[in-house]
């Protein structure tokens, strides 16, 4: 196992890894930005570094840096947690480069997975389902017809180079198709240079559904069941859980095996996260890969009781799954997790400042990963979570009840946060029932107005 | 900064809450802000006490790590005293802009590139810190006398670790 | 930075707040904004505020239910600023002993114990409190004239919950 | 169910039960002393009363008081948490004069249980291994010798109406034995007025073992496995974790079993547990049995995935054990539970007073259960623990670490606390190995003081 591991990231996650290590003996240096002189991953690592200025671009983003850092103090590894670092391939290759162990997968798997139609044909390739498409650049008005019929109605047409919903739209039958290519290429013309289309099947209400994976260094692939992430807003997760509603056993378990057909053809190693959206009829796309751990890791731990981190610090140290994991998986009772954003609970707004009072809940069933303390500064450079909220439960009611009464508990003065926004979501009877897709946010905001 | 008459009223003031047991005093004002705060026992709702806290953790660092100082003391207490004198002296810091390992000669064995008591000119590279084996060459950005050498050669030096003390011309 | 007038108000002012034994005071008017915290014991601070938490909480108790009214303000704003009052005019509260329900006269349909404006004397029956089925008579503590019911009949009253203030002889 | 709970307690478990409460829908009534005005159980109660001044003589052990703000709050049941008047028969009964539900067993068993030889004399009809023992007092030297030849030196001689090791002797042999029963029987009469003298198996080196059990009101009981509690300070438990490393998978199925048919004999209801004290070959015997809900109860939570709170409250409310366990109970992971006491780490002495600084641990398989926080007070008129922090792991080697690791991060300013006692103990080799008895802190401190 490593010695010494560093830690490039910050806040809760940052915690989290310092605390995994911790408990398997390995020695933790953090790196920090001057705005977060003060902050927990800093006080409770062995050793801390600082690193550059507030501006992630020239502290947590800035690889020398990191590199440096994780020179001078003569670590085995480093472990990039989630967003900045984490999916850089570039940086996985200088980590090897420089003689240290990057806790993650090969660069070249990390670059294969971020490009969205090698990922699309590695998938279809081993038979895992995606959303159907154009398979690429769509010649014409004609081509375009011919794709939809294929594809089946209705249908999104896409900007190859497209982004913020330009040169997009939803066509629902073949009348209204063609003026609507013409619109969205010339737009797309007009705003990026180039009219180049593609086109995926629209699906009008999605489910966000994603596969946990776990897999070692020696081929082995392992599925520890899915999460359910439809709460969004603007593509932003805010309520996970698992298990879903919507996955029987059955699908489960036939996914989990091609699933891991797909990522042993690969050679993929590291925890790692395949997302799908799920059709009204249930059926089920891939869309893309993940390929580090995600913020809602956390419910997927509480209803297998398998710690995802120090799987991937021992799947890093060369260890094989089969020693990691000795027992079936097995997936118990039900988890929740709410994001407790530094954010207006309406406005959404970030609200960064000094927290003054901060009352954690307890008790049973009850999990909370932070990096905040009573007297800590939300810093205005960074994302706004300061906290995780996990509640598990003998099943999805409970789990809810639990929530309800954690988030009661969970007091946080001196700046906003989304925990009242969280309140009216769990009082809500749809969201109770288990009837929602990732439009779910804005039909309840909608219902909040009218209300 | 403050007049003398400022400075006399502030110091009046200053007697007036301490003679009346006042730990904490905000003023907002038209264009006059004041905000003043007693240390000491009764003063210091600090909330964690970092030193505290790093002792109860377990995990001091071990001695003789000059990493591990860098993280026991980001804000130490002695260095914050020293600090406070040379203040007084107005002597200009040279900041370490990179993480790495500080050298303060161009190769071993050589002579420093600057000793105690040196004039420097701006633009006057001062020391090496090496960062990915890349040695890279920290100028003075003031000229003046170097009074103190504050890191050690071979040190690792954080980002923002001050380096070098000077005495501006 | 501040005239002597101002000073001189603001010892006024502090000396106000220690006589009333004030640990914080925080004034936001117009374009005047004054805080002052006491140090030592008195000057505690609350850390959590209770009426926010309770909000926050989203358990506000049901308005109407007596019992309720008294968890949701045991020590509440608007009672305290009565009570502020009164402790200038120097009123006596008779406070309940024990936890039960409130009556001001020995049976339904029944003239009350005491009227305002009756004078009582030490020892002198003013209310009953049932508890457990016991009717348990709360007598007077000092002699002087009731001012003040607190209390409504038939309402659940908690240890230590004022029942009377009595302008004291 | 009920609709209405008051929670006669103070503190974390007032604060456990009013959780388990809310997440069951049922309203709280928290009661509380002028010295708790500020205490959690008051602010997350749904509704709060004051019963009295600090003392909880006046307050938390008044009877009329708690009984009389019951009424006037129109609750259906009391919960009483532990300790105060948890196990007071006579409360219990006037509970049942005032048509309120006591969450407890009935008052004859509470009754019968809490005098030592009835429990034992049925505990022995129920065939559950009771400490051997002399059924009573002693006649004269010659008994005594009879006695201690049935139940095997070495055995304790102790003054009926004895106490604080007056009247006590541990004799080895025969030889030994006739002077120290008269020495100790005058000694009793001088000190009691009372000579009469009993005696018992002295065992040396006991491990203190308890089982936890549930049982309805319809004559259903179910056994939840052990908890070792043998780190004691003067009787007082500091950590406890289940599995015991000493109870195999046989001996608690035949225990359990045992117990189960004991408690249906005497009508047993509520939760429970049974105390033993295992011997240095592994034998067990029962010493007590407590009616209530235990301080310790959370590792068993934590390893069966039962919440016994929310049990208690089904049973008073007449459900079916059946109906609240569906599942085999099913040992998982190990749990350990540190008492985290507001008294200073070596002298032991009460440290009541402000905390300036609270920060909690959280994390993957950290429990805290408490009712303090930041800038709360602890006042000196009630017990010292003020928080309990539980860790649970794959394996108590994991549960250890994590609770190494917890114990870093949780930090109380202001009042002393045994964090770094614990601290200790966690890093003593003994402790880890996990060999150890009721008399290991004794040895603790000597070789600290060595050390």
């Amino acid at each position: 196992m490593f010695r010494k591991v560093l830690i490039a990231n910050r806040g809760e996650i940052a915690l989290r890894v310092i605390s995994a290590c911790k408990e398997m003996g390995i020695r933790t240096v953090a790196v920090y930005s001057e705005a977060d002189r003060n902050s927990l991953h800093v006080r409770f690592a062995d050793e801390a570094i600082c690193i550059g200025p507030p501006r992630s671009a020239d502290s947590y983003l800035n690889v020398p840096a990191v590199i440096s850092a994780a020179e001078i103090a003569d670590v085995d590894a480093i472990h990039p947690g989630y967003g900045l670092l984490s999916e850089n391939a570039n940086f996985a290759e200088v980590c090897r480069a420089s003689n240290i162990k990057f806790i993650g997968p090969p660069p070249e798997v990390t670059r294969m997975m971020g490009e969205k139609s090698t990922a699309r044909q590695t998938m279809k390739k081993a038979k895992v389902p995606i959303l159907p498409g154009s398979d690429g650049v769509i010649a014409d008005e004609k081509e375009a017809l011919e794709w939809a019929k294929d594809v089946g109605y209705p249908v999104i047409l896409k900007a190859v180079a497209g982004g913020g919903g330009r040169g997009m739209r939803i066509c629902r039958n073949a009348e209204e198709l063609p003026s609507m290519y013409q619109q969205a290429s010339t737009e797309a013309a007009n705003a990026f240079g180039n009219g180049d289309m593609y086109m995926e099947k629209f699906i009008e209400r999605p489910r966000h559904i994603e596969f946990q994976v776990l897999a070692d260094e020696h081929g082995n692939v392992m599925s520890l069941g899915e999460r359910e992430c439809s709460i969004q807003r603007r593509h932003q997760k805010l309520i996970e859980e698992a298990p879903s509603l919507m996955v029987t056993p059955k699908l489960r378990d036939e996914l989990g095996k091609t699933i891991k057909k797909a990522l042993e053809n690969i050679g993929y190693w590291n925890a790692g996260t395949i997302e799908f959206l799920m059709d009204e009829d249930g059926k089920i796309y891939f869309i893309e890969m993940n390929t580090r751990i995600q913020v809602e890791h956390c419910v997927t731990e509480m209803v297998t009781g398998i710690d995802l981190v120090k799987a991937q610090l021992r799947i890093a140290a060369g260890e094989k799954l089969s020693s990691i994991i000795t027992k079936p998986v097995e997936i118990r009772g039900h988890a929740i997790e709410c994001r407790i954003n530094a954010e207006h609970p309406e406005k959404f707004t970030p609200s960064a400042g000094k927290i003054t009072a901060f009352n954690l809940p307890g008790g049973n069933g009850v999990r909370v990963d932070t990096a905040q303390y009573a007297e800590g500064v939300v810093p205005p450079y960074y994302d706004s979570l300061i906290a995780k909220l996990i509640c598990h439960g003998a099943d999805r009611e409970e789990a809810m009840n639990k929530m309800q009464r954690a988030l009661s508990q969970f007091v946080v003065q001196g700046i906003h946060t989304t925990i009242p926004l969280h309140q009216k979501i769990f009082a809500d009877a749809e969201f109770r029932r288990g009837e929602f897709d990732t439009k779910f946010m804005e039909r309840f905001f909608e219902r909040q107005k009218e209300g | 900064m403050m007049d003398r008459n400022k400075l006399e009223e502030l110091r009046e003031l200053v007697d007036f809450l301490k003679a009346n047991g006042i730990a904490e005093f905000d003023l907002d004002q038209d264009d006059l802000k004041v905000r003043i705060k007693f240390a000491g026992e009764a003063a210091a709702p600090t909330g964690i006490d970092f030193a505290q806290l790093s002792r109860l953790m377990g995990s001091a660092p071990a001695a003789g790590s000059g990493v591990a100082a860098i993280g026991a003391a980001p804000s130490g207490g002695s260095a914050a005293s020293e600090l406070a004198a040379e203040m007084e002296e107005k002597l200009h810091e040279v900041k370490s802009p990179i993480v790495g390992t500080f050298y303060e000669s161009p190769s071993p064995g050589a002579p420093p590139f600057v000793k105690i008591g040196d004039q420097v000119e701006v633009g006057q590279v001062l020391c090496i810190v090496e960062a990915m084996k890349l040695m890279n060459e920290i100028e003075a950005d003031v000229a003046g006398e170097v009074v103190k050498r504050i890191a050690a050669s071979g040190q690792p030096v954080e980002y923002g670790q001050p380096l070098f003390a000077i005495r501006a011309r």
